[in-house]
């Protein structure tokens, strides 16, 4: 907890928004924020919505605005719906710093972070596509249209297949809103209706471990391969028991921390970056046991 | 008329809950709480909710539940996105909106009060009915409002206030001047107290239900339609505990749930009351978990507070 | 002799196992107030309910003026001028006096607040106490919830609404089952000067004092059908409470299978009831 | 002379805005009968409730045998051996006959199904209807739930159940109201049975003739207070009548305020009342 | 006793519609639905929701709600999983979850039998906050039951039938019992039915509607425990709709949100229904969101000729 009054004097204050609380993406982020706010001395406050929405996003953006803190680091969960509060935001003089995904508005936003998504998907397309033996039905599970950072990883698994993969059938996508039960649902469902699926991309975390929770239960282990993005407890653990093939590790953590950095270079008047990449990292049972690997792991908390 | 005198009282004692508050917030968060930025925003976040809030007031007055009425919001805003879309007029999605969410109202009525079928499962049904028709229409995928209305209706202000915060607030106040001082009121307080004895009585108590589910229905198109101008997106997943959500409110402002007694100004203060918690320990900085845990809990006392003190009176 | 108000003929209701009325005749004539008497659970209410249109007929006929109906609800027979006291009263208890006693006929503000529904409250609370107090039953609050009314007031508040708006007939099911001694013969002289403004009454009660003091004529039900029926000048109350046992029937007796209620019984003893018809 | 078996003193008690009791008196004896009786809203049924613990007083005092007691609720007075038959009966509308009859007092099955809790149904019907046939009621079916049966089979449930269990004293809240002629001598002649047995009965009712008929003594209530007291061999219906109405309180009058209730009048006449002891 | 009489006609009424439904599906889909490998999927998916459904049916038999079910669920199951992960033992750990359950659902007693808060108040405060605590308990993820529990209990089966299905079969009949049967069953309903008659007649209504919330969150909290096992994970973001599938089968299955009425076999036959039809929509292939829409209208349905045929023999 931490004290909502603008205390005039020194320290910075920063809050980051993120797309969904709880999530290990945004666990992983936050812990990355704090560690890096508590070296450079800076009050840093965490707040989410219930569900990845932007109607519930909204509000929270709004008192956070209210409490006007010097910056505000955000995951926005919609690329348009998201621009109005961040303008009041903006209007507030409130610096902002988008981690993760970003809104269409590129007025919005000092810095920019985030994994390069097109490469992603397009690595995540190899993968499954190096699985299933370049053959066979292919569906995509996602979060909801219009998130920045998943349409991208849709962009390039979708080139990647179109360009190098013409024996694999493109079902198409599906959307998880970002709930476990929900893309856990879907799979049992695509199941249902194409007995013969050879292959599975979830191209974030819960619509990752939903997915791979549908293909445990169903019994359809080995049958159908699945690549997922991101790198969570869950999702390890199904990368282990044979149900997942690949995952894509993003740096969350490091996500979280450069966002604390740029902000507090924006609330100095210092040079911020405007588009910031971080890396990405294919990890499978082989390699998942390398420290270096353990390493990026997502957390649960910190 | 108890519904009014007593009504009164209870609005009295929960309101001073909400005042309570209001100070609380406002002495632990002088310069971020009690600012006009804040309390508006607060305020424009509440608005859409009260319509449907306002609307759940009529239906538990009458004994009745209505479950449906998030999936009818987010049917409503995907009628008024199409519509909008398809023929470019703000005015037609404004109608489709309104004309879808009146028609799911009423067949929620004609289903309770012909049907004979508890409100429960009727409108259970006609949740899963609406948001699965939503999602049948925009494949399961938001869709977004076009930028004339989110950007006009969505962002336009008078006298600093928000649009839609006003065409809440005038429906609210007109709705709760219906309801205790309208022959139309009488009746909904009459069915709910002994639907028979208002049956014996004379009053059509079916077709009244009916036209209480419709206004309920008509009241959930309007709060898609400004939903999707406020957000600028349907929402389809976001509304699945606004049912919850409204009929707190409702609960929180004093009506039973077993019919007969109620007030629209005390769903007014049922509708802050969580909406004010939830903002002042979002500016206060506590963790969203711990929100949800201090949320629960002062919403307990707070309704304690309320129903102690109208004992004490009472006695 | 004029056509009956209303005449009813063999009228069967039944609840799941229980036959409630088992052939019913009843006839009201205009102007005269008809005691209905019989035993508890006879099928006194249930006939009262079926003449005023709250409960369909499982069988049998209703005429009105001659003219067969077939009430669908209350409100037809309040369209035909038929008001009820219910047994049960029949109020919203979270209701005023004054919103119970307006019920469904609400008053209206003059001018443009009516035509909006505005509902003229004042005068619907001054009217509720004049009557009432006509009944000399007093109300402390008049804005206070029925709820919290004695039980003799509540029944003034509904006694005084159906006589208010009757205009052929007024059902009265036990009226002053509730009622102190003052008020009871109010509504005693209220049912004569009802009957005698030309609005039928049927009184439904177990104080045979009250139904020789009142009535003109007496039908008795027992076990769901008509067992007699008396010009009240000519009997007296053993006459009365003999028929409505069934002990003045030597042929039908009394030794009834323990137990039982209206359901119980096979056909047999109607005809002999009827037969005992006070010449009317 | 033997300590009251209840003794009530100053008992006041408010309901928001409507004062029922205003400082009433009540004395019960060891084997009487003590018919209360007062005009509509004179505050009887709240005496009632209060003396079987079922409302609180805001004020005065309660003793019995001698000592102060202080109800918390029902169930402590029915602990004490004080039964109570309630104006609005109290019953389970969706609960049998039976289920009702032994409320909060259910039989168990013998042996171990009893240690678990389970109910003997046959037991508690048959003596249900043993109960409800000695008033003379009968119940149609004994399975149906409560709110199936008529006005006056639902009193006779009520009134069977008070007068089985109670021990030392039995309220009556108008007992007799919905039951039929023969049903009402039954009570009565239960009510003999009772006192005889040496428990106590107050009688509520408004029917002067069972008042005169069964009851050794009569209290008065008006206004929310004990205004008179009668040894009834000692007294005429027209006393009574007079004492409930005021009328006979000339010092006291009769010129209340137009439609005030038990609230609307200040502390004045209970003296007045107090001195037309009929000398107890 | 009406809870038993009527209740028998009423889970023959909804119960031949069940029989109609299972017939349809096995007919449309004979060589996939009527298998015994999809049947026993559909009661070990339901068994679950049927412990919580059972509890809610006691509960809105005394005219009360009970909201917090999925959130005591889940954070008996993080008590749970927690305990096991510090002690290695896993009777510890169903005794946790069966303690926490039960201090939850006699906390909501106390409040609303002692407190007098509405129902609906005091069990959606307790929904947030147990929600909130077990989140709290975990930072928001999902923890993982041991593998000896997982594999073990969350395996096990029993002439072929898992054991989850049967300790949650022998505990839904156990207390159909108790309810048709037993003096604490008859207090339940004389509660509902009245409760200010079952006061005057002696019945501890405080301490019994204690003992009712009680048993609810008991098993809560047996069932959330149960879930670690099945699913070996907490659920923590599962949940949110598990109250309202529990009061919807309880309202299926015949008791009046009303109170006084109601019976343990027709929630059982409510528990199935929506199951049914949502496993059979599945095998037939039904679009996702198609299948939302149907089952909300054949829900609609069902009921619909269940009251009407009831309607027909009352009268
Ligand atoms: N709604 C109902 N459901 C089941 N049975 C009913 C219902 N209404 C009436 N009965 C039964 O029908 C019979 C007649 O009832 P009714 O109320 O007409 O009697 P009544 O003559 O008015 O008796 P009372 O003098 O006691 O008021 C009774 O045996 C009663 O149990
Ligand atoms: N729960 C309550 N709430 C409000 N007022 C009440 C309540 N109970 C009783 N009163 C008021 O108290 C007064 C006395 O009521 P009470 O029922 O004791 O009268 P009573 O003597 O039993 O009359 P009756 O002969 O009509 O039954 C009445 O004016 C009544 O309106
Ligand atoms: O990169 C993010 C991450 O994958 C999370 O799990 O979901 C939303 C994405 O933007
Ligand atoms: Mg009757
Ligand atoms: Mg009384």
């Amino acid at each position: 907890g931490q004290s909502g009054q603008s205390g005039g004097g020194g320290q910075t204050r920063v809050t980051l928004v993120q797309g969904l609380a709880g999530e290990e993406f945004y666990e992983t982020m936050a812990c990355g924020a704090k560690a890096k706010a508590k070296e450079l001395g800076v009050a840093l406050d965490v707040q989410g919505p219930q569900k990845f929405d932007p109607t519930l996003q909204t509000p929270i953006v709004n008192s956070v605005v209210a409490s006007k803190p010097d910056a505000m680091l955000i995951a926005p969960t919609d690329v348009k719906a998201m621009i109005a509060p961040l303008t009041q935001a903006k209007q507030q003089g409130i610096k902002i710093i988008l981690v993760d995904t970003v809104v269409e508005d590129p007025g919005i936003g000092l810095s920019r972070i985030s994994t390069d998504n097109v490469k992603g998907g397009a690595a995540a397309a190899k993968a499954l596509a190096e699985q299933i033996g370049d053959k066979g039905k292919a569906l995509v599970i996602s979060t909801d249209p219009g998130v920045s950072t998943v349409d991208a990883r849709i962009k390039g698994f979708e080139q990647e297949i179109k360009a190098s993969h013409p024996g694999i059938t493109y079902l198409g996508v599906q959307y998880s809103h970002n709930d476990v039960g929900e893309a856990s649902k879907i799979v049992n469902a695509a199941l249902a209706k194409d007995p013969d699926l050879a292959g599975v991309f979830a191209t974030n975390l819960n619509s990752a471990t939903g997915a791979g929770s549908a293909l445990q239960q169903a019994g359809k282990l080995g049958q159908v391969k699945m690549v997922g993005f991101d790198a969570g407890p869950a999702q390890v653990k199904q990368l282990k028991d044979g149900v997942v093939q690949a995952l894509i590790a993003q740096l969350p953590g490091d996500i979280g921390a450069k966002g604390v950095e740029q902000a507090v270079a924006a609330v100095k008047g210092q040079q911020v970056t405007p588009s910031i990449p971080t890396d990405a990292t294919i990890v499978t049972a082989q390699n998942v046991d390398q420290p270096e690997v353990q390493k990026i792991l997502y957390k649960a908390g910190c | 008329m108890k519904g009014v005198r007593l009504g009164d009282l209870q609005v009295l004692w929960i309101g001073l809950v909400l005042v309570a508050l209001l100070a609380a917030f406002s002495i632990l968060a002088p310069t971020t709480f009690p600012t006009s930025f804040n309390l508006l925003n607060l305020v424009s976040d509440a608005a859409i909710l009260l319509l449907l809030a306002t609307g759940m007031t009529y239906v538990i007055i009458t004994a009745g539940i209505d479950l449906s009425v998030g999936g009818v919001l987010v049917f409503s805003a995907v009628a008024a996105a199409e519509v909008m879309d398809a023929t470019g007029s703000l005015a037609l999605g404004t109608l489709a909106a309104l004309v879808t969410g009146l028609a799911w109202g009423v067949l929620n009525g004609v289903l309770i009060a012909l049907g004979r079928i508890p409100a429960l499962i009727v409108t259970l049904g006609t949740l899963g009915m609406s948001l699965g028709g939503a999602l049948l229409l925009t494949g399961g995928v938001d869709l977004r409002a076009p930028t004339d209305l989110n950007l006009g209706l969505g962002l336009a202000r008078w006298l600093g206030v928000p649009l839609i915060a006003w065409i809440c607030a005038a429906i609210t106040a007109a709705l709760a001047l219906v309801l205790a001082w309208t022959r139309f009121g009488r009746h909904t307080y009459a069915i709910g107290s002994n639907a028979e004895a208002a049956r014996r009585g004379g009053v059509a108590v079916r077709r009244h239900l009916v036209k209480v589910y419709g206004l309920a229905g008509l009241l959930a198109g309007l709060a898609g339609h400004l939903s999707l101008a406020k957000y600028g997106i349907t929402g389809v997943s976001a509304h699945s505990t606004d049912n919850l959500q409204a009929i707190a409110a409702v609960v929180i402002g004093g009506t039973s749930l077993f019919g007969g007694v109620g007030t629209v100004a005390g769903t007014v203060i049922g509708v802050f009351i969580p909406v004010v918690l939830q903002n002042g320990f979002q500016i206060l900085g506590v963790r969203p978990f711990w929100q949800q845990v201090v949320v629960g809990a002062v919403l307990v006392a707070a309704v304690y507070v309320d129903q102690w003190r109208r004992r004490a009176r009472d006695q | 002799m004029a056509v009956p108000l209303i005449a009813a003929r063999g009228i069967v209701k039944s609840y799941g196992q229980v036959e409630a009325l088992r052939g019913a005749d009843f006839t009201l004539r205009p102007g005269e107030v008809v005691a209905l008497i019989g035993d508890n659970g006879a099928g006194k209410s249930t006939l009262a309910k079926i003449l005023s249109g709250v409960e369909r007929p499982d069988a049998g006929t209703v005429e009105v003026d001659g003219e067969p109906v077939a009430f669908g609800s209350a409100e037809e027979a309040r369209g035909a001028g038929i008001e009820t006291v219910y047994q049960d009263l029949a109020l919203c208890a979270d209701l005023s006096p004054a919103a119970n006693f307006f019920l469904g006929r609400e008053l209206l503000r003059p001018g443009l607040l009516g035509l909006l529904g505005v509902l003229d409250n004042a005068a619907m609370r001054r009217a509720t106490r004049e009557a009432c107090e006509r009944l000399g039953v007093r109300l402390a609050s008049q804005t206070a919830p029925v709820s919290g009314l004695s039980g003799g007031q509540r029944q003034g508040v509904a006694v005084a609404r159906a006589v208010t708006w009757a205009r052929r007939a007024v059902f009265m099911d036990e009226p002053t089952a509730a009622l102190g001694v003052v008020q009871t013969r109010r509504v005693l002289d209220l049912i004569r000067g009802v009957r005698d403004s030309g609005v039928s009454v049927v009184l439904i009660s177990h104080n045979m004092q009250d139904v020789m003091a009142v009535s003109d004529r007496v039908e008795v039900l027992r076990l769901g059908r008509r067992v007699a029926r008396f010009e009240t000048a000519r009997v007296s109350m053993e006459e009365l409470v003999g028929a409505m046992t069934g002990a003045l029937e030597t042929r039908d007796g009394d030794g009834e299978p323990d137990g039982s209620g209206p359901g119980g019984r096979d056909g047999s003893g109607s005809g002999q009831g009827l037969g005992r018809e006070g010449g009317v």
